[in-house]
């Protein structure tokens, strides 16, 4: 087994490309602000940014200047308020105006879906009624050839790259997720690279003991980054909490440009990589969002000779 | 319900409302904040079975903490099941599952319309709104629609910038005739006051009052003529052990107090 | 929790009426043969048999005349060679003559997934220069609203029925399996009522020990029927192996009417329920089909509070 | 490769040209029967990355026994992922991820189009075959497909009776004008010589002989007259260590020796 194993540095350097359409993916969960910082860090420009919520990390990112249009479904910082950095640039084009393409999360599922599977659109019962049409020439309606029935549809969505946090894999970039399954595998399977980031890297024996569980083969990664606290303030199932406090902040910080602008030089450029920012965040931070234990129990897959 | 002894905050009696709403229903999609504490309010007083669907995944909750977010770690952990969106919205949304669905937003108007996306025009927006999420899903696909919303003449308006999510559309038998498979705007829970939709024309109609609010209070913040049934109940206030639970267990920081 | 428990004799007498649309599913696994013979016993008529691969189970049922149609896409022994009980049925109408609406593979997955998602139809690259679409006008193709691609598609298949075997369930219907997952799922979701037969009834502690394991939840069972050894000849993932033996036997048995008669007499009606027939086969025969342990390796999914 | 020593049969030469047919590739997807033998002996031999998928949903299967079926448990003990056959044939198979397919049937043509369904009419066969199961798309969507099977004057026949699976339909560029994402037919192994379809007419052609093989008694099976490759070459006969792998390891029984 030949390893994929990658630096985040050099995963992002060879991967992400000025003008590429990227998604990091995560539902409140495994979103990777590892790789966002990266991304700004390395000073990519005119990138597509891609998810259903773009949450703090696109919002950092569209602060920094990195993003040329954003594709989503729900614009919000969960749980507190507005995304204001997103929405400075779309109220007022600051740093640069934001081109916007809008969607229901279904309808970002779907995308996904359809590219996935390499088909030409996915049916959804959704938008009847809803102006989101009229303001998306993407999201269109079909007739059922079965009825009178029409249903909307929505075409495939292809990313240059799909970045995705999961528990662990193994060096061939065979992935085990478990928590908020969101979608990450329908994500990585529609883009054309896949960089897996992971707070660990296993023996192929652990993946091989529940196979279940492996959502994203080694067949479609590119790239595996070890990166432990990767997807700091958002969390991972088992590993480390959400840090909501910091979500909170981040309402305050991100009301005022220069603060935002001086966040982003204290912890993304002022910083070499993630095990510098982990530990600036300091062990007391990483103590307090540390989770107890909730084992799951074992299952036997039964050895068959 | 015991009688009523404590002094209480429109929010509670918003979430007390709320809960009560849910009495016989078995599977609520969940939306963060004011729903989120009225729905596990419910399943500690009308409804124990009520089961808990979130649209980051997880079915059959058990949240040992109040979760900020909709994707809090603490809604995965001892839940029944977790699985992807795509199965979420397809399986359990989509496929008919989900009883009841909560939703609020910035603006609703008299057909229980819904505006999540924008306050003025769409390209050049005074003001940029999250935007749909799965509202316009909820919308399509719940048996049963709750709105939870704060009453002013800025969110009950007489036309919606954008129509994000589809309540009873122009009324009448609109939705029927989209062939939209849920059932459509059930009540609209405010903090001075509660509204159904119970008339041919489905248009929103003021069904009762809170304890000590007047009906020209609440007209006055509302953007158009608005119908009302034709007699006036008063809810009932939230009872002692309502009021406990709030407090004590599902809001103890007392983060939605106001 | 209210209880689900049936036997089985109460979960067939209840929901499996004369003319009902019924799908018992599991590809080579989870095949619940233990459902089947109930639905011989009690002498079930004019059912339409829905089954990505018949199997033996439906060379059994159409033998015993349950069966009015067959809705299908693989007609084999898996490994053996042809189901000889379903060919006398097709090609001399013994003992009745069998309708047949065939699919491929993809295209029952695809129908079964728009039953689940209440879709008007399921859209899949397929049957492009194949006949099928000649002898089963169900499949029909639709273009593309976004260029001139155009896909087949398969409409929704909503059973009256899903049988569905698992390893483990609770009372209340929630259920976990693992191994090959096949269209267990997809299928329980499209069904009008479904029947869930496990090897364990487990505490719902075990369940919500892993959530992402539930494939199934209560929500959608109407019963759930405590079976252990359902599935024999079929197999269960580290519970007991494919009764290979059996497979190649029957092969033999069902070249001929008389002996499928005779078995049918001496295994189905014969016995009064699974219980009696795992007794009937015999320790030995359990025996040589118990595997090895191969354990999950545990994941811990953290306690947050 | 080193010399040949010991006497084989047909099967075994079958086993070892499909084996060989599969250097350099990285993903397969198995059938039952010779094709998952000659695949495993591909793993020991020319491929040893080699990752297996099954239609059963395994990938990355490490069977410790050889599997009576497609569905055995021990495909799923120890692979790298086992998933929903929703999944397996949305995103692996019809999402493009598979290279080569191992496809087989009761009849082929010319243009490599394959019958799995019934001989003689559709509604009142003289025999019913299994059908598709998922040949149909592996026929669209492998990269490229291996056939396996037999020669006979009832398999290689100028008309199907039915077509399953589409090969090169009409011949030239029939595949492309309707959209096929695949690639198609590549080698067609036989128990008496192999076949390609490297012509633009992409009709099936004699590519090369077994061991002691004559073109007559190739042609004698065949009910149509094939083309022929410019020069005939012979393919190697299986070394002594193909021959210990397929007897010692992967068919101890001789199931597969005839």
């Amino acid at each position: 087994m030949s390893t994929k194993l990658l630096s985040m540095r050099d995963a992002i350097a060879r991967y992400v490309f000025d003008g590429a359409s990227v998604a990091i993916e995560g539902f409140t969960a495994f979103i990777c602000f590892a790789a966002g910082h990266e991304i700004i860090r390395q000073r990519k420009r005119d990138l597509t940014l891609i998810r259903m919520t773009p949450d703090v990390i696109y919002d950092q990112m569209v602060a920094a200047g990195v993003a040329r249009k954003l594709v989503f479904s729900y614009l919000g910082n969960p749980g507190v308020g507005s995304l204001h950095c997103i929405r400075r640039a779309i109220e007022q084009g600051i740093p640069r105006p934001l081109e916007i393409e809008e969607y229901s999360h279904f309808g970002m599922i779907g995308r996904y879906v359809a590219g996935a599977a390499r088909l030409p659109f996915y049916p959804l019962h959704s938008y009847t009624g809803s102006d989101l049409p009229k303001v998306n020439p993407h999201i269109r309606f079909v007739q059922s050839p079965y009825g009178e029935e029409k249903v909307a549809v929505v075409p495939p969505l292809n990313p240059d790259v799909t970045i995705v946090h999961a528990q662990r894999a193994d060096i061939a970039g065979n992935t085990q997720l478990w928590g908020l399954l969101g979608v990450q595998k329908e994500a990585a399977f529609a883009a054309r690279q896949v960089i897996v980031v992971v707070e660990e890297i296993v023996d192929e024996a652990a993946i091989r003991s529940d196979p279940n569980r492996t959502l994203i083969p080694g067949l479609i990664v590119n790239a595996v980054v070890h990166e432990p606290f990767g997807a700091h303030p958002s969390y991972v199932q088992g590993y480390y909490d959400r840090d909501n406090p910091f979500y909170l902040k981040w309402d305050e910080i991100s009301r005022d440009g220069q603060r935002v602008s001086d966040w982003l030089d204290e912890w993304v450029y002022g910083v070499a990589d993630r095990a510098e920012y982990a530990r600036k965040l300091g062990a007391a931070t990483l103590q307090r969002l540390k989770p107890g234990e909730a084992w799951s129990q074992p299952v036997n897959y039964g050895a068959y000779r | 319900m015991n009688a009523q002894a404590t002094s209480f905050t429109a929010s509670e009696m918003m979430i007390v409302t709320a809960a009560r709403a849910l009495a016989g229903a078995h599977t609520v999609f969940v939306g963060v904040g004011l729903p989120n504490i009225a729905c596990n309010l419910a399943r500690r007083t009308v409804v124990p079975d009520l089961e808990l669907i979130y649209e980051a995944g997880a079915y059959g909750a058990s949240p040992a903490r109040l979760p900020l977010s909709i994707g809090d770690p603490a809604l995965v952990s001892g839940s029944i099941a977790v699985m992807s969106q795509a199965d979420l919205f397809s399986f359990y949304l989509q496929g008919g599952r989900v009883e009841v669905g909560f939703l609020g937003g910035a603006q609703i108007d008299r057909y229980g319309n819904l505006n999540t996306t924008v306050i003025s025009d769409y390209t050049t927006p005074s003001v940029r709104l999250p935007g749909s999420g799965g509202a316009c899903e909820i919308a399509i696909h719940a048996q049963r629609l709750l709105y939870i919303m704060r009453l002013s003449k800025r969110a009950f308006v007489e036309r919606l910038d954008f129509t994000t999510s589809p309540g009873y559309l122009s009324g009448g038998d609109a939705r029927r005739r989209l062939n939209m498979p849920g059932g459509g705007p059930h009540r609209v829970i405010t903090d001075k006051a509660l509204f159904d939709f119970e008339t041919p024309t489905r248009e929103m109609r003021l069904a009762s009052l809170y304890p000590g609010v007047s009906v020209e209070e609440v007209l006055a913040h509302i953007g158009w003529p608005i119908a009302r049934a034709e007699t006036l109940q008063v809810n009932e206030p939230p009872t002692d052990e309502e009021l406990r639970c709030i407090r004590e267990e599902l809001d103890p920081l007392g983060l939605y107090r106001l």
